[in-house]
């Protein structure tokens, strides 16, 4: 049986459903339409009273959260796209982060991101926000990059009692297929080596950790051996699983599809360069989208954020090949 | 004299000339016809992203495009091809927009609905629902402040963009400020999937008007005879000083939130009840009623709204895309400030 | 039954009784002794950052800490002194908040107004004016989810807040949710410098209520009565199914927004209006018709809280202040999750 | 005459006021009232109509700043306090920063954030959000260290043509203070040695030029010359004038008041580790807050916050003295 990366999700959460009785989920259109991209299909009917539709108020929505959280509950929120969470942004970034530090209750909600672009979605659809709120104190922002993460770090952030920003590429959504769900995980704070090699580290998360695969993939074919790592979360970031590849390659690529200014590349690259600098045989280097709105033009798009061409490219330069 | 929150009845102007009333079906025809070329082009692969349809919201949303003038202002939202034909938009800009083609306003920056030509009164929306509002309040501010006066701010929004705290802030905002500002809800019963019952509690929207201390006016929004009187009148009460005029119009939606949406959750008793009558087949019949055209003249107006269509589309199907390597990946006005964060 | 947007009168209970008038006075007077002691504190440089008080506006407040019961949830606003101390908070609470103790709820990491103890039923509030709302929506939620029963979550807020678009996100969603929250508006004529008149247009505020088809309340918030059965009428129909309820209290700050401001933009006409009466003092003259209790009475109740405030401030300040190196910096609960970000 | 920090700030909106019809004032309380810190003191009498009381609304405030800019007119927006432009985020980041990248009509709005924390101030009204706005495309991020650069940046802020966000810090207002205002002044863009040093390059901006400036004539005193830069606008931030300085001195501590994860200190230093690696004799160094919400208590605050104690200690590490 394959198992789709949203499917992936939407037993994630019907498993959360079943396993605790404190989870229920909310969110626009997430009753008896299952979400606007199903990843709560028939879970209203499965779990009456427990997924419910939401009025177009984010800041309603993840205020409520916040107050069911510190109360005991788990909700989980879904925004109908990342783009949207700028109007429940208060909420997340001050009362959320905040409530535990304040108070030592602790604030477990879960807010679900449908993130990136995809072709024909244009600037308010397709952004890619974790920088965002990796920025803010008190948060844990995953980017799973597979469908067994995707599973497993959602399930994680239903488990654990601080809120969690949960970064889903919808370019994964239906075409990222594994075998089955995982049933083991690497806990959420760890890297992963998606592919080792020796000769370069190059680091993604979320959708673009498969760019960066098809990179390593084609260098391969040519003899040079680039080493993937996957952050899964960028916050917090495992640093020492990129200083160890850093190590062993000399060599720092860091590839995200969020804009320029600061963010995951920025604080990866600083990270490196302040703790393993004399591991560095070339300068590191960035490569993010355009510091530009998201295009809603295929062509436009795909100029617009890094792809496996203009990684390739970045990695043909870091390698003086 | 000004009554807040007094509540206009949705009467039909008996002095509605049948010239309006023909000009506006004309528009409500062209934007039928447009959305469904759009629709099949979608079908046919030639749209990347989606489609939204004003089906069956052609009525009202035409009704709004015509009480406007020129040097008004416009915010549509994603069902108002109809209001946005009667305002001036022409059906090259939204085909080059929903086709991507860099010679249409938006270059293939923004697509589908996400049009216009703020230097000709038409905002193009943020996707953000209520967003809209504000800027309008505001495009409104900046014409008092330069004295022109006789104006009016149109924003379109459906019954799910009422749950938004734009709406409040900005809807306050003008009646604090007293401003031209006529905000048109289409309340089609459903927020995407989302019935009004999930949405809001009040009995009707327009009962929300007197809470901000504004002009509340409902009709029904299948009937354009309606839509017309109600917009113009509150048209007319923003120009001449009323302050915001708060419409709301009941009516379904006859299409799906998009054409990837197939609209199963709407209620059959809905779609069975007044409100799912199309008003463009009521408009159709009211005029064959009052002997204002026959069928035949009306086949042929709506050929020619065809033909339009036709046109427009066959010559943006040849038109280019935008070119990535021509263009310029600065967001800024100021290019000097723009920073070009290369990776090599 | 119910009867969304029916405005209630604020007729004083007949059935009130002594014991509850006499009681909701001793809390204002902690209150009122409470905040001069803490004014006296900030000008004697005691207090870092501002103080802002609830002079003049006991009355509402206490009758909103009254309504309530143990189990209830209460979020306070800035002036919401009486109402707290009668919800349950202890004065130490207050005071160590102030003063920055690190023995206080907040350990110092929070300051003044922004004071709570959520297991305990009280939120500390958000600076972000509105943003409490959504949240007692979401405890009541959770109560409901697990099946506790006949529940009141109450929101203080101000005229200046009700512009936000939290206000209405969170007082729609209680009300599609028909969730037992009683949001209570202090209407005290100003939003820091602002007046109404720029804030908002309608007669009441009370008249928003029927557009989010819940019940209204107005009442005096300068005649103690008036507040306790209003509040109390309020929170028993929550508590009994009825839905959210708004009530809009009428009065006047009797200080400045905080204690570094003279509130010099008051004007002088609402200052010599019966809303600028000071609650305190119309409640001890009515204690005094009714023969409750006597000058001397009242002037023994006022010290045995001068008493319990000294106290409280004279333990207070012998508190030490949080240790920046005993501190541990991690803002998350799960410490293995915390990135350390140390410089070197 | 001196002028303080606060009173250029007015000053210079006096001036645009009175030199350009299409300026107004519009903010809470910022009419008779002057603006909670008096930024606007006596401005609504002078030029009345023009300075106007908004409702607590910030999503309004912003976004009918965006439609009075698009239609030809230049709003200055007060925020309260920054903390508050969370309320106003959508239109900033989402309306405004994009509108002239998608139409061609530009969008030229300031929006005042007072920043930055003060004693006692506590976790919302503290805060220091410029790595937030600089994440996204289409905005200028201004944050004016000195008298002279409060009033000259805040007038070119008024003049350029698109959004700006006008950083003023709190800590500043009142206590800093110049001989008169400036008559000439570096263009927005462009970073500022603030002092000359061979030893090693410190970055700062805002309140935080100042601490550096103390640690670098505390290190005088020893004998260690410290290059101070002030970056002025950290987007644009000027990368050539931090790399020529680290050419100089071999050595980079970047310190900023914001959140450690991403924000300018991360941005600077992997520009620099990116694009002048080679001219680093030692890794580069950052300094942030601490990752925790802003602390009320005077002493968690100054512990919170970079200092010139903590600057000079890490100064000392990057020198190792
Ligand atoms: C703030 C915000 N949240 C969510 C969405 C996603 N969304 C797009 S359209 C829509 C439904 C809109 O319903 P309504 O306002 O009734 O307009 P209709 O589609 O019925 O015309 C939703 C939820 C959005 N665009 N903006
Ligand atoms: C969203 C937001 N904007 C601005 C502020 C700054 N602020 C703090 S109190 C206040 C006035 C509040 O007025 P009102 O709601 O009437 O309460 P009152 O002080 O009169 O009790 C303002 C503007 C804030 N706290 N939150
Ligand atoms: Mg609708
Ligand atoms: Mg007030």
């Amino acid at each position: 049986m394959s198992v789709t990366y949203l499917e992936a999700i939407r037993e994630a959460q019907a498993r959360a459903l079943a396993e605790d009785s404190r989870v229920y989920i909310y969110g626009q259109d997430v009753g008896g339409f299952g979400g606007a991209f199903k990843a709560t299909k028939n879970l209203a009917k499965e779990f009456p009273g427990r997924v419910n539709d939401a009025p177009i108020s984010e800041d309603a929505i993840v205020g409520s959260a916040v107050g069911a959280a510190i109360e005991g509950m788990r909700p989980i929120v879904e925004m109908q796209f990342a783009d949207f969470s700028t109007i429940g942004f208060n909420q997340i970034v001050n009362q959320a982060a905040a409530f535990h530090w304040r108070t030592r209750v602790p604030c477990p909600i879960v807010v679900r991101l449908p993130c990136g672009g995809v072709t024909g979605a244009g600037p308010f659809h397709s952004q890619s926000l974790e920088a965002i709120y990796a920025h803010y104190p008190g948060l844990v922002v995953m980017t799973p990059a597979t469908v067994e993460d995707a599973y497993s770090m959602l399930l994680e952030a239903v488990a654990i009692d601080d809120p969690v920003i949960f970064c889903e590429h919808k370019l994964l959504y239906y075409h990222l297929k594994a075998e089955g769900l995982p049933t083991e995980a690497l806990p959420v704070g760890k890297a992963r080596i998606a592919r080792p090699g020796r000769d370069m580290t190059l680091v993604a998360y979320s959708a673009m950790v498969h760019e960066a695969l098809d990179v390593a993939r084609e260098f391969a074919t040519e003899g040079t051996e680039i080493e993937v790592v996957d952050l899964r979360s960028v916050k917090p970031i495992d640093t020492d699983t990129v200083v160890a590849s850093v190590a062993r390659t000399g060599r720092l690529l860091v590839v995200g599809e969020a804009w320029p200014w600061g963010g995951v590349t920025a604080e990866v690259v600083a990270r490196v360069a302040g703790e393993a600098f004399h591991l560095l045989d070339a300068p590191p280097m960035r490569l993010n989208s355009k510091d530009t709105p998201i295009p809603f033009h295929p062509d436009l798009w795909s100029a617009h954020r890094p792809t496996a061409r203009s990684i390739a490219s970045a990695a043909r330069h870091l390698l003086r090949l | 004299m000004r009554q807040p929150g007094q509540i206009c009845d949705s009467a039909i102007d008996a002095s509605l000339l049948r010239e309006d009333f023909l000009r506006a079906f004309d528009w409500m025809l062209l934007a039928r016809v447009l959305d469904e070329k759009l629709a099949a082009l979608y079908r046919g692969g030639k749209i990347h992203g989606g489609v939204y349809l004003g089906t069956g919201q052609e009525a009202l949303s035409v009704a709004i495009g015509m009480a406007l003038r020129k040097g008004d202002v416009f915010a549509p939202l994603i069902r108002d091809g109809a209001g946005r034909l009667a305002f001036g938009e022409c059906v090259l800009d939204a085909v080059r927009t929903c086709l991507g083609s860099c010679l249409g306003p938006m270059r293939g920056r923004d697509g589908n609905v996400h049009r216009g030509r703020p230097t000709e009164g038409i905002l193009p929306m943020l996707s953000h629902l209520g967003a809209m509002i504000p800027v309008v309040n505001g495009v409104l501010m900046a014409k008092r402040f330069k004295g022109e006066r006789d104006v009016v701010g149109a924003v379109s929004i459906g019954d799910g963009a009422t749950s938004t705290g734009a709406f409040h802030e900005a809807l306050n905002q003008a009646a604090v400020e007293k401003l031209p500002l006529v905000l048109v809800v289409a309340n089609n019963h459903y927020a995407y999937s989302t019935p009004t019952s999930r949405q809001f509690a009040c009995e009707s929207l327009v009962d929300r008007a007197v809470g901000y201390g504004v002009r509340g006016h409902s009709c029904d929004g299948v009937d354009l005879a309606a839509c017309l009187g109600t917009l113009n009148r509150a048209a007319e009460l923003a120009r001449s000083g009323d302050g915001p005029q708060l419409v709301v119009a009941e009516l379904l939606r006859l299409c799906g939130h998009g054409e990837h949406d197939d609209a199963g959750y709407i209620s059959p008793e809905l779609k069975d009840s007044p409100l799912g009558r199309d008003c463009l087949a009521v408009a159709k019949e009211r005029i064959l009623r009052e002997g204002w055209a026959d069928e035949t003249g009306i086949a042929i107006r709506r050929q020619t709204q065809v033909g339009a269509v036709e046109e427009a589309v066959a010559t943006v199907l040849r038109e280019p895309g935008p070119d990535p390597f021509k263009e310029s990946w600065y967001a800024l006005a100021s290019k000097h400030l723009s920073e070009s964060h290369e990776a090599v």
